[in-house]
C-alpha cells in the first residue's frame, strides 16, 4: 500500500513537471534521448542493427531465405516481423509465447515497413509461385528503459538497409544488396498532464495514460499510427502530435538511415 | 479472393451505391442472450458481431486482482466460419492485438473505481466478418456494457475511414479495405475523446486530417444510433 | 458454505418435483422446450444454421473446402468437427484450447454425423487421393442454458442440409447442393430421483448424475449413443429413454428437417 | 491398414476362432508396481494395458480441493508405440474423451467422502492395442483401486460388443472393430448399474437390445475374472 | 519442516553408511541392483524391450517408418528419441509435455545411440533425398526407482537389437533385421561422502549432489557423458568412476545384449 | 552448411591459425545493462553472449519458493538471427538441456542460503553462435553473478575441447565442432572441481584423460580473464 502511495506522488510530480514544461530525467517537452545505431555486427545475419535510444537497446537481425510464397501472392517476398521480449531485458519480462505486447510491437513495425513500401516484395520473388526471398525481421529486446517502438522500428529499417541477398549460398549468383525503396521512422508521443512529451523514459512511459506512434515516410507521408494506452486524446493533441513526430522523424532519418543510403 | 474491381468508385458512388460518408446500415439489438449480464447483437453491413459483458465478477486466478479498482479484459475472437477462408479456432497475433487496442479503446469509460478487486469482462464474437469488426466489435461492447448496468462515463462510438482509389471514403467494406490505399479505425467518447487510433496505409498529412474529421463524424452517427438502440430497450441511456 | 446448502435444498426440491412428475419450469417430464431453427445466416458460410431451443443457442456453420484426402482413405471427403464453448455463452467458459466438455460434444455430433452416414464421403472426392472436399462444421456456443448437445447437433445436420457445394469459387463448374443422405437426431434424457426428464435446461443438467443422449436414423435406428454425468442407469432406464427420445427425434427432424427436404 | 478379410465370421466362429458371445483371453495381474499406490496389469487379447492408482493424496493446483469429498482423475494415455503407426505422445482429443468418459465410469463407485480435500488418481498406460483399451482399461483400473485400498461401493466391469457382418458379437478386436458395423462399450456394476455406455455404428432398436444384454453377460464374465484375480492376491475381494 | 528435519537425518544416515563403504539396501558401493531384460514383448512395435533394474521399470518400443530425410543428410535415416515419464511411474511426475528431466534423459540416451555408431544412418536410406528409415524411439518408464538413464539406454539398445525392418508393410521385399553395429552400455555413478557408487537407487538419487552417467562402446571406448546435479566432482573422482563403470558396462553388455547377437 | 574442409588441421595449426591448445580471443565487458542487476557481454571468437541476473528477488509462482534459501533458475536462449538457418523463437529441446545443465554448473557456487525464499534468475542470451555457446554462456553468467553482487563460493570457469581429425583440441569452432569426432564441455571451480561434464563423440579412455586436462587448463585461462575483467571493473573480484 504504501508502495502504490509513493507511486501515486510520484507520479503527481511528473505530471506537476511536465505542466511546467520539465521532465524528470531533465530533457525539455520534445527532446529526444541520445540515439545510436550500429549495423553490421551480427555477420550470421543476413542485416542486423543494435539501436539504443538513452539506455533502451535493440538488436535487429534480418536474416533471408529462400521459401514458398502465399497461395494469393505467388509473385512476391514474404515479410516475417517477430519480437521477442525476452526477460533478460527487463525484470517485467517473461519467458513464454509473445504476449500482447511483444505482439503489438511487431505488428505496428510490421505494417510500418509493409505500408511505407520499403520492400517492393515483387523484387523479392524468386520464381513465381514457387520459390521468394523470405525475409525474416527478429527484434530482440536488450534493455528496456522506454520506448521500444521506435527503438525496434529504427532498428528494423537500419537492419534492411544494410542486408544484403545471400544469393550465392543458394547457388544464384553474386550476393546482392537488398532493395530499400523507403526509409520509415517511428517517433512516439505520449500525453502528461495536458502536454505532449517526445520519446517516452521508462518511468514516463508507465504513468502516462495515452501513447501515440506515428511512422513516417521520407516524403512526409504517413504509414502508421497506432495509439495505446487508455487514455484519451483530443484532435488537437493528435494533430499536435503528428507536428512534432514529424520533424523528429526527418531528423533520425537524416541522421542514421540516409548517410549510409 | 476475388480479383480487384477495375474501380472502386464510379460516377461518386461506391460499390454498393453509397456515398464517400456514408456509413453502411446498422442494426443493433440490445440484450439478446440470457446468461450474459449485457450483450449486443450488431450488424455493420455484412458485418455480424456478438458482444457480451460478465461483470462485475470475481477475478480468477487471483493475483490479478487490483485493490482498488476492477480490471477490464477483452476479448475479439473471430468464429470459424465468419471469412472467406475457414479460420483455424483460437486467437492469433491479428486478434490478440485487436483485443488489446479495443480494451484500450473501452477502458477509459468504464467507472473502474465502483468495482475493487472485480473483474468487467468483455467478449466480442465476430459471427461474419466483411471489414469493420473491429470497430462494430467496440460499438456493440460499449452497449452491452450499459445493457449490463456497468458504469460509464459515456459511450464509445468507434468508425473507420479508407483511402479508396485516392479518395477518403467512410466505413470502408471488405473489397474496399482489400484494394485501397489506407485503413484509419477510430474509436470516440462524443464530442472528442479519442480512445483507439490506429492507420495503416498511405496519408499525407492533409489527407489524414480529412480523413481523421470524416471519421470523427462517422462516430457521432453511430453515437446516435447506440443512444437510440438504448433508449428504444430502456427509455433512457442505459441507466439502469 | 451457505451456498452449497442453498444449492443442496434447491436439489432435493428439484428431485422431489421430478417425482411427482413436475419440473422446475414448468414442463412436464417429456416435454420439450420450444425449438427454432433459422438457416442461411451467414452467407460467408457453405451452410449454417443457428439453433435455440430455450434460450440455449448455438450458430453452426459449415465451411466446404478443397483439401488431400487421408492416406488410407484417398477418394473419400473429410469431415473435422469442433465446438466452440467460447466465454461468451456462460460464465464457466473459459478461454482456451477446447477442454473435455467441448471436445465430448464435437466428437458425439461427429460420430452422429459420420455414423449415420448423413454425409457419403465418396460423393466428396474430386480426384483421387488429390484433391477431396474438406466439410468443416464449427459449432460456436453463444448462449448455455442446458442442453447443448441436442442443439449443436440439430444445427450440424440442418446447416449440412443447407449447403453449398463451391464449386464456383474453385473454377470447378456450377455450385452444388451438399448431398445429404441421412437427417440424424440427437435426443438427451436426464434421469432425476428416478424418473426420465427429456431436454434437461441448464439447471437440471447441472444435478442430474446421469445424462444419455441417443441419436437416432430417418428410419428410426441408431448411429450414435453417449452416457455422461457419474451416475448409474439401470438396463430399465436405458431402454425407458430409448423409447422417450425416439418419439422425439422423429417430431424434430419432420419439423425442423425434412420440411426443407 | 490391412485390406478388409472377405468374411468376418465363418461357419459361426470369428476370425480369431472365438464365438458370437466369447471374450478375448484375459490375463490380470494385481499389484505390480512400486511406486503406485495400487497398480494392475491386464491383458484382454492383444491389448496390454497398465494401470496404477495414486492417492489419496495432496491436491495440486489447490483450487481444485473439494471441501467434503476426494477428486478423481483418469488419465488414459497410449504409448506411442502401442498402435501399428506410430502415435505422437501426449493427449489427443480421442483420449481426452476417453479420460473423460472413464472417469464418468469408475466414479460412482468410489466412496469419495472417505477423503476430503485429497485426490485419486488413477492412471491408464495402454502399452499395445488392439480395440477395446477403454474398457479394458477400466477393468484394470478398477483392480488398482482396490489393490490401493480406496474403499469402493463395488467393482465396475466392462467390455464393448459390436455388430459384425451384420451379426452381434462380444468383445469385438481390432479388425471385427474396424471393419464392423457398430461398436458399444458398456461398464456396470454387477448386476445392473450402467456406468458408461457409448455406441456409434448402426443398430436398430432391437439390434440395440440383444446387443446391450450380450454386453451385460460379458461385464458379469469379466467382473468374475477381476474378483478371482483379486481374491488370489489378497484371499478376499481387495479388502485390505 | 519436521519432514525436512527427518530428511536431514535420513541423509547424514546414508552420507555415513556410504563413508563406511555400506549403503541402505544392502548393497556394495560398487554393486548393481538385478537387471532384467525382455525383448519382443509389444509384437505392434518393430522392436521393443523392458528392462528392470531393481523395481525401475522402462518399457522401450522403437517404430520403423518410411518418411523424408532432413535436407542436409539426403542419403541419412532419421533417429528419434523420445522419453516419457509418465505419472503412472512416480508421484512426481506430472501430465503434460517432457519437461527438462525428460528431455535430458532422452538427449543423453540419443547421443549414445548416435555417437557409438550404434545405426549406421547410411544404411537406412531407402532413396537418396526422397525416402529413408525413421527410427523412433520411444522409452516409457513404468516404475521409477532410480538410475533411469541406465535403464532407458540398455532398453533402447535392447530394443534396436531386437527390431526388424518392416519392409513387406510397405511393399519393399522381405523384412530384415535392423543393422546394429555397437552396443553402447550407459552406467551411472553417484557420489555421496566422498565415496562413489554405482546404478543410485531412488533414494540415494534424490540425496546425492552429484551424478556421472558414461556410455561405454564395445571396444571400450566413450561414446557420451554427462554429469547431472548440483555437486561437484574432483578429477580424482571422474577418473575412478570411469574405471567403475567400464568394467561394469562390459558385463552388462556381455549378459544382456551379446547373447542375443 | 558448408562442405568439410579437406583437413582441419595443417601443418599442426588450426584453420583459424589456433594452435591445439589455444583459445580462439575473448572479450569481456562487465556491467552493460542498466536494468538487470548484474549484467555480462562476452565475445569468445564469432560468439557474442549477453547474460544478465536479477536478483534476489520475489518467486513467482509462490510455490516454488524455498523456505531456507534461494532457488536458481537459468535460461539459455538463441535469438532467431544468431545462427544460419533462421531459428524459430523460443525454447527447444537443445536450449532445455542446456538451461538445465548451465544451472546444474552454476548452483554450486552460489550460496544460497543468504536470500531464503528468493529467487536468483540467470538469463544468458545468444546473439550470434559460432560452437562454444554453453562455455560462453557458463563464463559470462558467471560475471553477470558477481556484477549482481550475489555471494559466490567462487567463479565458474568453463570451455569445450575437442578431437579434431584425430587430435584433442581446445575450444573447437565451428568448423571444428561440425567436422569433428568428439566434443566435450567442462565447467570448473578452479582449481580442480568439476560442476560440468558432457561429452560426445568417440574418446578412448587414454583420449578422454588428454582433452581433460586440457579442458581443465582451458578453464584456468579462461578464469584469469574473468578476474581480470572483474578486476577492472571494480578493483577486486566482484566484492561490492
Amino acid at each position: 500500500m504504501n508502495e502504490s502511495i509513493v507511486a501515486e506522488i510520484r507520479k503527481d510530480y511528473m505530471y506537476d513537471l511536465a505542466k511546467r514544461g520539465e521532465r524528470v530525467d531533465g530533457r525539455a517537452l520534445d527532446q529526444y534521448r541520445d540515439i545510436s545505431v550500429e549495423t553490421g555486427e551480427i555477420s550470421r545475419a543476413e542485416g542486423s542493427a543494435r539501436v539504443q535510444i538513452g539506455n533502451t537497446q535493440v538488436l535487429v537481425g534480418v536474416k533471408i531465405q529462400p521459401g514458398e510464397p502465399f497461395p494469393d501472392t505467388p509473385d512476391k517476398g514474404v515479410i516475417i516481423t517477430n519480437a521477442e521480449l525476452v526477460p533478460l531485458a527487463s525484470p517485467t519480462f517473461e519467458s513464454g509465447p509473445p504476449r500482447e505486447g511483444a505482439i503489438e510491437l511487431a505488428r505496428v513495425v510490421d505494417r510500418g515497413i509493409r505500408e511505407s513500401g520499403a520492400l517492393d516484395l515483387t523484387n523479392l520473388c524468386i520464381e513465381e509461385g514457387v520459390k521468394v526471398w523470405m525475409v525474416f525481421i527478429d527484434m530482440h529486446v536488450l534493455d528496456h528503459d522506454g520506448n521500444l517502438i521506435d527503438a525496434a522500428a529504427l532498428g528494423a529499417i537500419a537492419a534492411l538497409s544494410n542486408a544484403k541477398l545471400p544469393n550465392e549460398r543458394y547457388d544464384m549468383g553474386k550476393d546482392g544488396q537488398l532493395p530499400v525503396a523507403d526509409l520509415p521512422v517511428a517517433v512516439t508521443v505520449v500525453e502528461m498532464g495536458g502536454k505532449l512529451l517526445l520519446d517516452p523514459g521508462l518511468e514516463e512511459e508507465q504513468i502516462t495514460p495515452a501513447k501515440l506512434t506515428i511512422i513516417f515516410n521520407k516524403d512526409g507521408s504517413i504509414s502508421g499510427m497506432q495509439k495505446s494506452g487508455t487514455g484519451m486524446l483530443t484532435s488537437e493533441q493528435i494533430y499536435q502530435a503528428i507536428e512534432m513526430a514529424s520533424n523528429k522523424a526527418k531528423e533520425i532519418r537524416k541522421k542514421f538511415l540516409e548517410r549510409k543510403g | 479472393m476475388k480479383d480487384k474491381p477495375e474501380k472502386l468508385i464510379v460516377k461518386g458512388k461506391r460499390l454498393d451505391g453509397r456515398k464517400m460518408d456514408e456509413l453502411r446500415p446498422i442494426k443493433i439489438e440490445v440484450g439478446v442472450l440470457k446468461r450474459a449480464d449485457g450483450s449486443c447483437y450488431l450488424e455493420l453491413g455484412e458485418n455480424k458481431i456478438m458482444a457480451a459483458v460478465y461483470g462485475p465478477r470475481e477475478v480468477h486466478p487471483r493475483h490479478l486482482q487490483e485493490a482498488t479498482r476492477a480490471i477490464v479484459r477483452y476479448r475479439y475472437n473471430m468464429a470459424s466460419f465468419s471469412v472467406e477462408e475457414r479460420k483455424r479456432p483460437g486467437p492469433d497475433r491479428r486478434s490478440v492485438e485487436i483485443s488489446k487496442v479495443s480494451r484500450d479503446a473501452i477502458k477509459p469509460v468504464i467507472i473502474k473505481e465502483c468495482f475493487p478487486k472485480a473483474a468487467v469482462d468483455i467478449f466480442v464474437e465476430v459471427l461474419q466478418a466483411d471489414a469493420g469488426t473491429r470497430t462494430a466489435g467496440i460499438n456493440a461492447a460499449s452497449i452491452a456494457l450499459a445493457d449490463a448496468g456497468i458504469p460509464m462515463k459515456g459511450l464509445v462510438s468507434s468508425c473507420a475511414v479508407g483511402k479508396i482509389d485516392g479518395h477518403i471514403a467512410l466505413d470502408p467494406m471488405k473489397d474496399e479495405d482489400n484494394y485501397g490505399e489506407a485503413d484509419m479505425p477510430i474509436a470516440m467518447v462524443v464530442p472528442d475523446r479519442i480512445t483507439l487510433l490506429q492507420m495503416d496505409g498511405h496519408f499525407t498529412q492533409d489527407e489524414f486530417k480529412q480523413a481523421f474529421e470524416l471519421a470523427k463524424k462517422g462516430c457521432e452517427q453511430i453515437y446516435e444510433m447506440q443512444r437510440q438502440a438504448l433508449i428504444a430497450k430502456y427509455g433512457v441511456e442505459g441507466k439502469q
